[in-house]
């Protein structure tokens, strides 16, 4: 590749400066709108994939909701399943303060079924941790 | 008796040759206000909680850096100079490598800033952005400030000296991004390192001082009180394709800005894919603290009492203000031009963002949102031109190392 | 920087390495001795900064106690606010101890208020550990 | 006026500087054709999880590469040529090193692939190889797939030119182990990396396609039924004596292959030590995550549009499958060649285990079995061949490296 | 150290491949055999060596049991002592599954005594993990 | 026929080329030799507990090293010597880096001791040597044992031809510091680095068999018996203003010391800052660990059989024995003066923490302590001359450095 040179040499002349501030400005400005037009088109291309497999998979559940403004409500409680007592979800929040850091929040506690996990599913997945 | 002589000879020229006596040598006394200027910092970032996790290493060098005789200030400035000092060669002869000098070379060869680069985008969710694309208009107006700057600093050319390699990187004190400007400083004027991380991360730590003001200068009530919609749903596919395709559009177009947005979106793409969890962790966890660490000491290490104490840091402090108030104005005031194309759907508000500084400056629309309108939400929304302000830093970037370098 | 040289050269003769031993002495002493002194003059300025800082204050409790020799002593049992069973003491000391090692010692669990944290604080915090 | 012809010309520059005008200079189109692959490896990775903590850095790493005017290529191929990039000199007169150069530095230096098996040593539990140390035969019989392949590529040679040492690293491929592959070319074959480790860690992650077929075709039912019996247990001081034996042992006899042993070796002892849980747990989680990271992307970096779009990539792509079918085949023979001299019991199944892919192809061993005896665990008995897999392979890179070096 | 060197070059010949091939299984198969040779007169030393111990001893316990092929096998519920209430035994799943990642399983809760350790056998613990 | 001739002569020349072979050459013994120390250390970390996490990476580093032919020890001892080797020239004709050459740059170039020293600093609390400033006495006290032992290894000098620099080197064992030790010894006689180590490592391992001994005949019943009062808490103010504190006072004396003290207090204030944790814990986690391993491999690979096979090592072994009892007994009898003084209010035994190795020092004083006394604590107090031993091993390092380099 050889790249065609600019005659522009960097001086603090006006007409250089200028010449940087514009075509700064310009392209800064050039750059993020492609970069709109880009998203946008293939927002929509996938818009349109996901609805026709949608369609054909009668699966509502793909689309992953943003959270929606959280931090100036307060954080909500737990959801918390029947049966699982007060002192068990302080222990977990404990739990995860302790290993994820004070900003973690417990959004939900499910009993999880601890034995009738799928083994070979769980194989895979430690394939993928450890892909050496 | 030789012996007394000779401990007496010895106690007298460890003496002789410590700081203190050093201190009181011509120009001695440099050392010692550059000792205070640390001790300033620590101050910052310990009490002030000026962003800590840079300003306190960055100090800490900046304070070894000034001991006289400790070999612990970085000693080149391009990586040429870094062989010949390992040779003990040209200017070199007789100096002897430290420690500064080989932390410094991960700087100097530009490495840290796009891993910490990297980091970053393991940790940043682009969904506000990709849900509304626009958000990228009011990240590339946030960066008017540093072009502006950049004019500002030739404008004081003939009482600063200021070169157009120096201009630029001071300009970018305005992308409100410490390792952005890390980068391009290294690269164009790695003389000022010291003072520019400082003011960058200073005026980074101070957004929520400086914004407020403009923001309510530029806008009217009624515009800062408007509500703004839900964001619509983004998909699992959506936030794997946007690293992709930000990448490829914008390092092609600006080949300079590669190494930034490149390693910015791997980290995303780590992130977002659902199968590198392991080294998406890694890369924001602990190679970016190891990073952050060797990063700070090392441009801490550059503040010489020679590059640090004249004129220009001054202009360096107040232009790098100047930076961050244009771009605020200009964010707002680009804001404001899409409340009335969108007819008041937009919150001008949520332009002050564009400048970066991850997720401060999104906080300080939210808060000055809700002065006006206790119901107002818009965290989220101004977390597109937040996240897109650091894109939008990196593409100027770009810009100023290819009409610069 | 131009370093006064000693005429000293390393050798193996009796008079430089009396030499070397005396000053060794004499230096590490002499800057361990200085180095009392600047903590102790620090120490009683800080001190009296704080006395006053108080004063004003009132506040009683910046001062922080060292913990006492605790090893030769037994672990102590944790302080347990009332309401929260042995059971999910005994949880959060295995959480604890999972994440934190086997020397972690949990010395007082109290429920946490999760519902009530000041969302601002929090996020001044988030600040802190996402510096960039 | 002026000025505004400055602006154009500053933006036709960009323009004509940019990856899109290269893309229809003469040649341009290879880098898009790249682009392409990089985009196929990324689906692969994260769409099919192929390998995606290697596959995701790699393919990142080649859409870089590939990247007109980025200057996120690797430019040298040896020591010498790093040194005269770093000083502008020889080839490379007017080059300036990038980002992926330095990290490349730590491949090409031979120190990445050490520090994974350190930290796969670490993770490696050698047990069931200690309780029936006849599993490294079969752990050998897979190996021969990589000497079958060597010949499979210099037959090719009339077609596709290989030369020795890339015929050598090639072959490596079959030995289904990452690390290795990427030491073995490196210092081999240093023009052929990128296409090379993207085949070994596709195959490796298809071992649950390619190796069934093989496995069910080379035994008969009777044969896949067996029941193996239980393993002895191992202790504490067999744990500890079996890495220092194997580095002492393989060493002195291959001293090519003590790199990676010996940090395999030590990896593990650290971890069954009972005394460096903490070093032991940094080698398998910060320092192998981090490593894992580099090792990718500068992997991908090689791979420019000039040494990946040839002819020999599709001999590489042809002959890895073959090499690994030959190797699964070889393993599950020597498995049944056992079951003979046994009188029937040991399952021929745990014999193509032998490539390593650590634990995948003990897994498919696992399953293969159980297809025709539900009540049949094969996995531990096939992790002894899997484990001895990575030791064979090392040694076949030793024995690679002593001839062709 | 002088390499006796080998006058073969490398080359395209099928001469040198088929040495290269041969020499290679012969070589791979002879370091293997090497090894299961090493291991097993090892092996049979160290047992030699711990069951003498043993009978010193008495000690039963020494030997460790590999465990047995668990992925195809349901993950077995956990051993819970008496008293431990099921949600404590969900808090603790989830704790060690926020520290250890989803892999991880619980085999045993048992009451750890947490007043009654040793603290010399910690202190040194901590300086087996604090080496410095 | 020609083929299997070629695989006989393969084999032979495998053979021929293997370590096996190589010990029955003339001098061969001597690697075997030094495998059998490797297994000894091996033993001592793992078996015996000698500072393990150090000990296994230098005594597996120990039996790479000394495997002939694996090109796995290091080949040069200065900066200048690994650029020769890099470019095949000097001394290094025909010689090609390998990993550990690497590795030990980071040594060489004294990275990795202040990187530990860092992790140290941040795991460190000073709050006991703050409370009782007095403390530093007696970590003074415990470093003359370091300077008497460098009259004794003068003194053998006719018998083991020690250098001044070698001595001192041998003397800062006493020091009961590892990464100053190593420092130390990588500037003024890296020659001798491996079995400085191992010896200063495996003294610190050896301080409760060591150090009860000299306490308990230099003390009487009566004085090990003194209860000491309890400390005066400590504020945070005074916590955060230490480490910077001694960083100006030490650096400014003593330049030489700047990198170790510097760092240590670096990594202690940002334990303290409360503002900083993230990159403290980094510090003290993956970054020491990770620097633990590369710093333990790749000393243990700087021990050839030639630098370990003389006399000389044996004069380390017995002066560095005589250095860490001289330093306690030092230690132990400054205590007895501070007893006399304070008129029987400090219980001498504190005075043998100073030597350093922390935590374990002061935990052979508390025992002690008990001994006499069982209502007797002790540990809190001797952990002010224990930490305060660090800093004074640092000062005495820079005054050997001064005065040696
Ligand atoms: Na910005
Ligand atoms: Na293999
Ligand atoms: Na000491």
């Amino acid at each position: 590749m050889s790249p065609i040179l600019l005659d522009l040499v960097p001086d603090t002349s006006a007409i250089f400066t200028a010449t940087l501030v514009i075509s700064g400005i310009v392209i800064v400005v050039g750059v993020l709108l492609l970069l709109i037009l880009v998203i946008k088109i293939f927002g929509s291309v996938v818009s349109g994939l996901e609805t026709r497999a949608k369609k054909r998979k009668g699966d509502q559940k793909e689309k992953e909701e943003i959270p929606m403004p959280k931090i100036p409500a307060p954080k909500p409680a737990p959801v918390v399943e029947d049966g699982i007592s007060g002192e068990v979800v302080a222990a977990i929040a404990a739990a995860v303060a302790a290993s994820e850091g004070p900003s973690a929040v417990v959004r939900s506690i499910k009993r999880k079924n601890v034995s009738s996990r799928n083994p070979w599913a769980q194989a895979a997945q430690i394939n993928n941790t450890k892909s050496f | 008796m030789e012996i007394l002589q000779g401990v007496w000879e010895v106690i007298q020229s460890i003496f002789a040759n410590s700081g203190y006596a050093f201190f009181f040598q011509p120009g001695g006394y440099k050392n010692l206000i550059m000792i205070g200027f640390a001790f300033l910092f620590l101050f910052l970032g310990i009490k002030k909680g000026f962003e800590p996790l840079l300003m306190v290493p960055i100090a800490f060098g900046m304070l070894l850096a000034n001991i006289p005789g400790a070999n612990l200030a970085v000693q080149y400035h391009d990586l040429e100079g870094f062989f010949d000092l390992l040779k003990g060669r040209g200017e070199f002869v007789g100096a002897t490598p430290g420690l500064m000098d080989f932390l410094y070379f991960g700087v100097k060869a530009g490495i840290y800033p796009p891993l910490i680069f990297l980091g970053i985008g393991a940790m940043t969710d682009f969904s506000p952005l990709i849900a509304n694309p626009k958000s990228f208009i009011l990240g590339a107006a946030a960066q008017f400030g540093i072009f502006f700057t950049y004019i500002g600093a030739i404008v004081l050319g003939p009482l600063l000296h200021f070169t157009p390699q120096q201009a630029g990187s001071i300009a970018i004190i305005g992308g409100a991004d410490g390792p952005t400007a890390i980068f391009v400083t290294s690269k164009l004027a790695p003389e000022m390192l010291g003072a520019i991380a400082v003011a960058a991360y200073s005026y980074m730590a101070l957004v929520p001082v400086i914004q407020p003001f403009i923001m309510r200068g530029l806008t009217t009530k009624k515009e800062r009180a408007v509500v703004m919609g839900n964001l619509r749903p983004v998909s699992k596919l959506e936030k794997i394709l946007f690293p992709i395709l930000v990448t490829v559009v914008v390092s092609l177009l600006l080949p300079d800005a590669a190494s930034l947005v490149g390693m910015l979106m791997l980290g995303n793409l780590l992130k977002e894919s659902g199968q590198t969890e392991r080294i998406a962790k890694a890369a924001q966890n602990e190679l970016m603290n190891i990073v952050t660490i060797m990063l700070g000491i090392s441009v801490g290490a550059t503040t010489s009492a020679q590059s640090f104490l004249n004129p220009q840091t001054i202009g360096i402090v107040l232009l790098g203000l100047i930076a961050f108030m244009l771009g605020t104005a200009s964010g707002v005031l680009f804001g404001k031009l899409m409340y009335i194309f969108t007819k008041g759907k937009i919150n001008p508000l949520i332009g002050s963002a564009g400048v970066s500084a991850v997720p401060m400056a999104a906080r300080v629309s939210q808060k000055v949102g809700q002065e006006s309108n206790p119901s107002n939400f818009l965290l989220m929304h101004a977390m597109g031109p937040n996240v897109s302000g650091v894109i939008g830093s990196a593409v100027a970037a770009g810009i100023l190392l290819t009409l610069l370098k």
